[in-house]
């Protein structure tokens, strides 16, 4: 319970990031971290004391395993950050290239 | 024949093949593009008079043979289905409008993959069973239009697209977590799992904060009013037919449908959603036109619409009752079909004139008829004149809020009604009527393609009111009886499975 | 289960610092160092696959984030109704936390994951599928669809990068149009 | 500051990347073979795989690395290693089922030849993510390059 919650507090430094800052690459900062936080946050869900990783083994019988189904899904999940990344990070050079800066501030040929 | 597969395989399978080929043979990916779109479209009538046909209206496919709650299922309902003869159908008119209209862009390749891509991305959300699934397509669709949103790479589409990608990412990460959460509860994610196992356990405390958290994440990803800052940037700033995609049906499939789809079929609504969806509608119904009155951007003034639009489809689908579904999926319909034409329509302006603001239009009629007269069509429908489909749409979705007793809300719709006709009297007046600028006297028509493609779009505006007669109304109560049904749709789902 | 606790607390400390040093190459080191620790924490958490593929994508990250901040500008403004729009975010956040508090007591325990369909794959993924990894045996066979639809976002982020990254998106002119 | 001749770091960087980067490649294939066996797998050895490329990259410059493997190459292996994963699932129709493992006959458990499809949609996977990383990589290097 604590370690969920801790979990979402990452969660929630992360938001503020992206909700506050006022720099490009900080927003990209703060999305990654969201990201970490949700992919412990199914780490976590999956834990089993004393579990064992999902690998069997040849010589060797193991009973209790922790649950591999959350594994399966963030190891999907990191790809998709990792692509969001990429295409933010490439976005983000672009407007640099544009504009010559990361400010948001005075980044606002769009208004609301 | 099991066609559910097909709708994913195919547009990924052109969008690979479009990026093998494509940068080579110029012509090769508009033909792939536009042959795989067709197929899909027959595809979905074709599964459309299939699922009629079997007593349950259920199509269940099993992927690579695991019974589902071990394996990924998709699964066709009636609701599904509507979604996916909307998309498809919006999806094949814009790709052909697209053969001509992309030729101002460079690397056309690159636009054909991404939209295949998103293409994807939309069927595969409609036709899963499986809620991770329906996350990672989710996720194509999602960043898929982040590039699209882009793909001018002037200043202004730069920075809509990073708001837009920022914002859709968080949404993303809220229904991720969501999901986590789910799993943690209920051990499984296929959906009809998930909901008989949310049924046997009881009223759950978890459900509220899921339920949040999933309202957060659809609503940024349908627009709903609160979440509705990334919208007027994104979509004026894509090139047409993906504004017209993105209008048309993006926010519908990855937000409405989504979230219609866990809220009423897995979680079973309670009242306090639907007052909260309600809310969330008719917020976004006024807040959407009141902002597009004052815009003299026509694309800026469109995508404010999308908003004012999608919220009386909540507000149809929020209210519950089985009249008012119908009511606001017959409106997602009649959106798609309105707003892709406007959306195509204001392309056509930019192709020809190379001008978004209306002031700087007027008296394009004669010069331009087809773009003016299906436009006209366009804006009769959109506001609600009666031979028009979005007539009858808003008229039931009106007399649903009467008859379950929310006057307040029937009020706030003809309010919201009257003031979408007054801004579209404006684009009216000044983008087709007036005189003639002299600059603008070497005005031509727009080709061929585009000029047929928004014929049919107009043509649809005024065959789609015949859905309301009861020998074709079955297309839309179906669907809408899945909504209504609510968890019937696990046990369904899940005798499909045996 | 120290460690685990331990190693969050570097991992909010590291966010912290990511999100409020001046410095914005400091703060991509310090996301970093954010990386690595979940990266262990997977570890802890008995999920080697999620280990390594965390650290070498937390690599490549670090290396593209990198690139792009190197030798930038770095000017912080605060705008005018900072001190109110703060004190929203925060209000936001802690409401949403209070939420989350009382709705998370509802799941099971930390440590006591239930593994109703999970139990399939491990009593019968060896036999059924051949794969000794089980999260192998999931992602590629029980799960493969969401592979197919994981390698296709990827995929779409390569095409959407090399259409961002073009240097003229519009042909200008009637010359270019014929080319 | 020092005016190299050559691009790209010092001798002492090249030196060590000479000998290493072969390495780091051949662990790369190791984990992408041995993904249904051990932890790791197409995902992780792919990335390795791109990292190897991206460590030539940073340490001999960008014309170096190019010559090994152009942009437009790797998107052409991108999308090549895309279209052999669909293959594979659209294989399973073999079978009569989309994705269906479709060999009856899975081999030895705790072998390198068993599991079906499952070290092919590895390798399908691997050079999927590999090349498309670096065509990500190099598209923001290029980007990068010419701003300043």
């Amino acid at each position: 319970m604590a370690a969920y919650f801790l979990c979402l507090v990452l969660f929630s430094i992360g938001l503020y990031c992206v909700l506050r800052k006022r720099n490009l690459i900080k927003i990209v900062v703060g999305l990654g971290i969201i990201e970490y936080a949700v992919n412990l946050f199914f780490a976590l869900v999956g834990y089993r004391a004393r579990g064992r990783a999902p690998i069997l083994s040849a010589d060797q019988v193991i009973s209790n395993m922790v649950d591999p189904i959350p594994q399966a899904l963030v190891l999907t999940a990191i790809v998709i950050g990792l692509a969001v990344t990429a295409l933010i990070v490439a976005i983000a050079i672009k407007i640099y290239e544009k504009y010559g800066t990361f400010d948001i501030t005075k980044i606002n040929k769009l208004k609301g | 024949m099991n066609t559910a597969p097909l709708f994913v395989i195919i547009p990924l399978g052109t969008a690979f093949l479009v990026s093998l080929v494509g940068k080579y043979y110029k012509r090769s990916s508009d033909v792939f593009s536009n042959v795989a779109c067709c197929i899909l479209l027959g595809l979905s009538f074709y599964t459309l008079s299939i699922i009629r046909n079997i007593p349950t209206h259920l199509l269940v496919y099993k992927i690579g043979g695991w019974a589902p709650p071990v394996g990924i299922s998709m699964v066709i309902d009636s609701l599904s289905v509507f979604m996916l003869v909307t998309v498809n159908l919006i999806a094949f008119l814009v790709t052909v409008y697209s053969v001509d209209y992309m030729n101002k862009y460079t690397d056309k390749w690159k636009f054909y993959t991404l939209f295949m891509l998103m293409l994807t991305g939309m069927n595969g959300v409609i036709i899963t069973g499986d809620l991770f699934n329906m996350f990672v397509f989710l996720e194509i669709a999602s960043i898929a239009s982040y590039a699209l949103v882009a793909f001018g790479t002037e200043s202004e589409e730069l920075e809509a697209s990073f708001k837009y990608a920022v914002m859709g990412s968080v949404a993303s990460s809220f229904i991720l977590l969501g999901i986590a959460v789910l799993y943690s509860y209920t051990s499984t994610l296929n959906m009809a799992d998930m909901a008989l196992s949310l049924t046997a356990k009881g009223p759950a405390k978890i459900l509220p904060f899921v339920s949040v958290l999933f309202l957060m994440g659809f609503g940024l990803k349908a627009a709903l009013v609160p979440f509705h800052a990334w919208l007027p940037d994104a979509h004026p700033s894509a090139p047409a037919p993906i504004s017209a995609m993105l209008s048309g049906v993006l926010i519908k499939s990855l937000g409405v449908y989504a979230l219609a789809r866990i809220l009423f079929n897995v979680f079973g609504v309670t009242d306090v959603i639907l007052s909260i969806l309600m809310f969330l509608g008719a917020l976004s119904m006024l807040v959407g036109v009141f902002l597009a009155v004052g815009q003299w951007d026509f694309k800026r003034l469109l995508a404010y619409h999308s908003i004012s639009q999608i919220g009386y489809v909540v507000l149809g689908i929020g209210l519950g009752s089985p009249l008012g579904i119908c009511g606001g999926l017959f409106h997602l319909f009649n959106h798609s079909i309105f707003k892709s034409l406007l959306f195509l329509n204001s392309g056509a302006i930019v192709y020809s004139v190379g001008t978004r603001d209306l002031h700087a239009m007027g008296g394009l009629r004669e010069k331009m008829p087809v773009t003016a007269n299906t436009s006209l069509v366009a804006s009769m429908s959109i506001a609600g004149i009666p031979p028009f489909n979005g007539f009858f749409s808003k008229l039931i979705i009106i007399f649903a809020c009467v008859q379950s007793g929310h006057f307040g809300y029937a009020f706030w719709a003809v309010v919201g009604s009257v003031l979408t006709l007054a801004s579209f009297m404006k684009v009216q007046r000044y983008a087709f009527f007036g005189a003639l600028g002299k600059k603008r006297q070497d005005v031509k028509e727009v080709p061929l393609a585009m000029q047929i493609s928004m014929a049919i779009l107009a043509v649809i505006c005024l065959v789609a009111s015949t859905l309301v007669l009861p020998a074709f109304s079955d297309f839309v109560t179906s669907a809408a009886a899945v909504l209504s049904g609510g968890k019937e749709y696990a046990n369904l789902v899940s005798g499909a499975f045996k | 289960m120290i460690e685990i606790y331990l190693l969050l607390l570097f991992m909010i400390v590291g966010a912290v610092i990511a999100v409020e040093v001046k410095d914005l190459l400091s703060s991509v080191v310090a996301v970093g160092a954010v990386g690595l620790g979940l990266s262990m924490a997977f570890l802890v958490l008995k999920a080697p696959d999620l280990a390594i593929t965390q650290l070498v994508v937390e690599i490549l990250c670090l290396i593209i984030l990198i690139r792009a901040t190197i030798k930038k500008d770095l000017p912080f403004s605060t705008s005018g109704r900072w001190v109110f729009n703060t004190t929203f975010t925060l209000l936001f956040i802690s409401i949403f936390l209070t939420f989350a508090y009382f709705s998370l007591k509802n799941l099971p325990p930390f440590g006591s994951a239930v593994m109703r369909v999970a139990k399939t794959y491990v009593d019968q993924g060896l036999a059924k599928t051949g794969a000794a990894n089980i999260v192998t045996a999931i992602i590629l066979d029980y799960r493969a669809y969401d592979t197919l639809g994981e390698a296709t976002v990827l995929f779409t982020a390569v095409i959407g990068v090399l259409t961002v990254v073009r240097r003229i998106g519009r042909k200008t002119g009637k010359g270019q149009d014929a080319a | 500051m020092q005016r190299n001749v050559e691009p790209g770091m010092t001798l002492i960087v090249k030196t060590i990347t000479r000998l290493t980067v072969g390495l780091i490649l051949l662990f790369g294939i190791y984990i992408v073979l041995h993904g249904h066996l051990s932890p790791g797998g197409g995902f992780a050895g792919g990335v390795i795989i791109a990292l190897s490329f991206v460590h030539l990259m940073l340490a001999f410059g960008k014309d170096v690395a190019l010559k090994k493997l152009s942009a437009g190459v790797a998107s052409l292996l991108e999308s090549f290693g895309a279209l052999m994963f669909l293959s594979i699932a659209v294989l399973g129709y073999i079978g009569g089922c989309f994705f269906l493992n479709f060999f009856m006959n899975k081999g030895l458990p705790f072998h390198l030849f068993s599991a079906g499809i499952i070290p092919l949609c590895n390798i399908a996977i691997s050079l999927k993510v590999g090349a498309g990383l670096c065509a990500i990589f190099t598209a923001l290097v290029l980007l990068n390059k010419t701003d300043t």
